[in-house]
């Protein structure tokens, strides 16, 4: 355990080029590596195949943005209509969605892509997702197999070229502790992208997070980069909650 | 204020959210859906401890903070601030999911563009420019996984057409699934396996005629017919 | 959240009758439900289906001594013999194992159940767990899908009418929290089980256990039963331990 | 003493441990197998740090413990008690073996009943009774995800047999994946794709043709042949 995976933004960052096949860790917008996508902006990094569980959060915050900017090219998500941006981009045709899924699902298929399964069986919305029509943009209708007469969805993996998390805290070896519901499928995120960057609020000495508080394991991560302090963090989610009138004006 | 000048300052949006609180027992596991069903939250009834479910994954969300105490690591489905109550337990997404998929949430209730009288619930997609959008989150796997489902949406759309349908004809989020369908105006119970519905409530006020002349699909009555419990009392 | 789930542990074990479909969470005899499982000794409640990941651990230690009562009709698990009591059994024709599973593929199964999946695809042990006549008392072969060319097993998902974990603490509404190594597959075993049962160490009041310290969340536990205290587990095993050779004795 | 002694007294096992460690990387995250790949850890070279991974779900083990410090849920994928060192992470089990089966473990070491000149790898079943026992657990998945596997076994058996063959016949554990063969007379690097055996060390004092006599299995020769790294000097 000796590796120092602590890097600059720039450095982490050059893994990300135009037409990469990007995940993303967040949950309608909470979670989100805020810095990371900063930078993307900045760079105007596109034609990027993003893929997380939704566009964001509305009203022009983070993730968001990059819709906006026309720098997504196809978005593999279980929302499509959480900003306003991806949909605009998705009815202007600037933004590819060939299919959606029910969020459990696509949260199996980012947990197969990680953990080096072939896929999984999903009971969900069959009869339903299959009607034809449904998905007019879809090369290939959905894949079924019939298990002890109970039909299901074959739901392949989802990986991407890199996987960018965000979590609280995180030591030089690449160890990540998440707060509360910060959690989400990081990790899974993490483990399904052939490079993984995890943008933390704060950068600790080897030995502080409790072993049983890691929640991704330093294999899985192969860059640190600082992101926003907690306390900027905050401050950030609080002043646009109070934008869309989630919190009450601070007086 | 008597009871009747209270039943008439009610909102649509607060009559469904309290009859739908009245679908929430003492000890259960409860996801809502946002919009109205959010609401229902405030008015459970006394005595009526609950464990509130987000699927981004948490049990055990209390209401919302002051806004100097709203952290952005404590957010609910929909990434609104919330507070911890004491004996909430976080978990991953997948697991989370897992856990509407496979019947270890109790009571969901969830808005809906259109119900029908199969029990059947649309609540994901509209179709815009011949695509359906914006996508199904997680309410596919709560209609597929929860044992107890209640519909809570206004009983005619803005056009004053009736939004519970002999057969709905929008994406659905669920077959067969709704037990429950609560509107402003009425309460209908779902038979099993989605065989039709019976009418078992209605606002205090309306009868059994009112209810049909806005309601597409077919019902019966019950026999024990009463006026909306709306926790008032 | 308002239930008491703390029970005796006769009452809990009600459940458990002959014929009962059983999870245990384990590895190799770590992270076992003494306490439930001397219980299971003591009535002599036979003709058990066990599904945990191992037999357990050498030397007559806790889960083992089922296999040597014979309460255990069928076993499915990843290894069969890492006890000689297990063994004995198998090979003396009392013990039914048709087949077992690579540990990965085994947990996998096992999380399927848990979460409500019709199964997984599962690369490991293709070409070689298929081969003619390795499981002659399998009665029908192993179920396998192509996708995007490559072969997988169609993993059924494993399901049991109780599941017994072990935990370090839990609180009345039945939070779970595990020490180290504790935690294994028990939160999986225990939303595989139509009735779960948590042993534990220390029963603590609701709010002693972080939220992000919780790694089986209440809604997942049906009863609540008081085992050894962590140092009287601590000793028994670092007794066998010593017993085994494993450790240097006391002076 | 001076090395020919020291080399006369060092058990096979001793042997093979020491050359299995010298297949292990600074940085890396490895996965050593029970009986002799456990003593590899003793071996490692000055400056290599690793993390030891167990199968049951930690990153990060150390050595045994103190009788007194072992603790009951602090113990590697056999039931050993073992200690946790600064950076230590667990995880559940079903993600530990995901990790093995999809590449997160760089080497690993195994011990083998039989490997053979395709890189094939034998360790879980013997035939009892007409039937294969005891089970695989961990090994399959590590053969199937594990870029670096190095087998561990002694050259002969029992009877005198070379257990390095051209065909095993055993059940296997992993097909054309091992890529190096550590005994304790050779070590044979495998080819990719399990495409023939090349002899790269022999242990101090044989020669190439000692080890075609107690070897079933074809090879050839590297013209870099070596006598065996025992990290010694």
């Amino acid at each position: 355990m000796s590796r120092n995976k602590v890097m600059a933004l720039d450095e982490a960052m050059t893994r990300v080029k135009a037409g990469t096949r990007l995940m993303v860790g967040e949950f309608v917008g909470a979670g989100e590596p805020a810095r990371c996508i900063e930078w993307i902006l900045e760079h105007k990094i596109g034609d990027l195949t993003l893929i997380c569980a939704t566009p964001g959060m509305a009203g022009g915050f983070g993730k968001a943005n990059l819709f906006s900017a026309d720098l997504v090219r196809e978005l593999i998500a279980s929302h499509v209509g959480t900003t306003a941006e991806s949909s605009e981009a998705y009815f202007a045709g600037t933004l590819k969605i060939e299919q959606f899924f029910p969020l459990g699902t696509w949260a199996e298929k980012v947990r197969a892509g990680a953990l080096g399964l072939g896929g999984v069986l999903v009971p969900v919305g069959v009869g339903i997702l299959d009607e034809p029509g449904l998905f007019p943009d879809l090369a290939e209708p959905k894949q079924k197999i019939t298990v002890k007469g109970k039909e299901y969805f074959v739901e392949e993996p989802l990986r991407a070229d890199v996987s960018i998390v965000k979590g609280w805290r995180a030591d030089p070896l690449g160890n990540v502790e998440f707060r509360y519901t910060g959690q989400q499928n990081q990790r899974d995120l993490a483990m399904a992208g052939d490079y993984a960057i995890v943008e933390v609020n704060e950068i600790v000495p080897v030995g502080t997070i409790p072993p049983e508080r890691v929640g991704i394991p330093h294999p899985f991560i192969d860059a640190v980069v600082q992101g926003h302090s907690l306390a900027e963090q905050d401050r950030r989610y609080r002043d646009h909650w109070i934008k869309l009138g989630r919190l009450a004006p601070m007086l | 204020m008597d009871k009747n000048t209270l039943l008439s300052r009610l909102s649509a949006r607060e009559i469904i959210a309290r009859r739908c609180a009245m679908e929430v027992e003492d000890g259960e596991i409860v996801n809502l859906g946002f919009g109205i069903p959010t609401l229902t939250a405030n008015y459970l009834p006394p005595g009526v401890t609950v464990s509130f479910h987000g699927e981004n994954g948490c049990f055990g969300f209390g209401p919302k903070p002051a806004t100097l105490d709203a952290q952005s690591d404590i957010t609910n489905a929909g990434t609104e601030p919330v507070s911890l109550l004491p004996g909430a337990a976080m978990l991953d997404l997948a697991t989370s999911l897992g856990a509407m998929r496979n019947g270890f949430i109790d009571v969901t209730v969830l808005g809906a563009l259109e119900v029908d009288q199969e029990g059947n619930i649309a609540n994901w997609a509209t179709n815009r420019h011949g695509r359906w959008w914006p996508g199904p989150g997680g309410a596919m796997d709560l209609c597929y996984g929860v044992p107890k489902i209640v519909a809570a949406l206004q009983h005619i759309d803005k056009a004053g057409d009736s939004k519970v349908k002999k057969r709905s004809t929008l994406p659905l989020t669920g077959r067969n699934c709704v037990t429950t369908i609560v509107t402003e105006k009425a309460v209908f119970s779902v038979k099993p396996k989605g065989e039709g519905l019976v009418l078992i409530e209605t606002f205090p006020g309306l009868d059994v005629e009112d209810i049909r002349a806005i309601t597409e699909a077919d019902f019966e009555v019950s026999p024990d017919l009463c006026p909306m419990r709306l926790g008032l009392d």
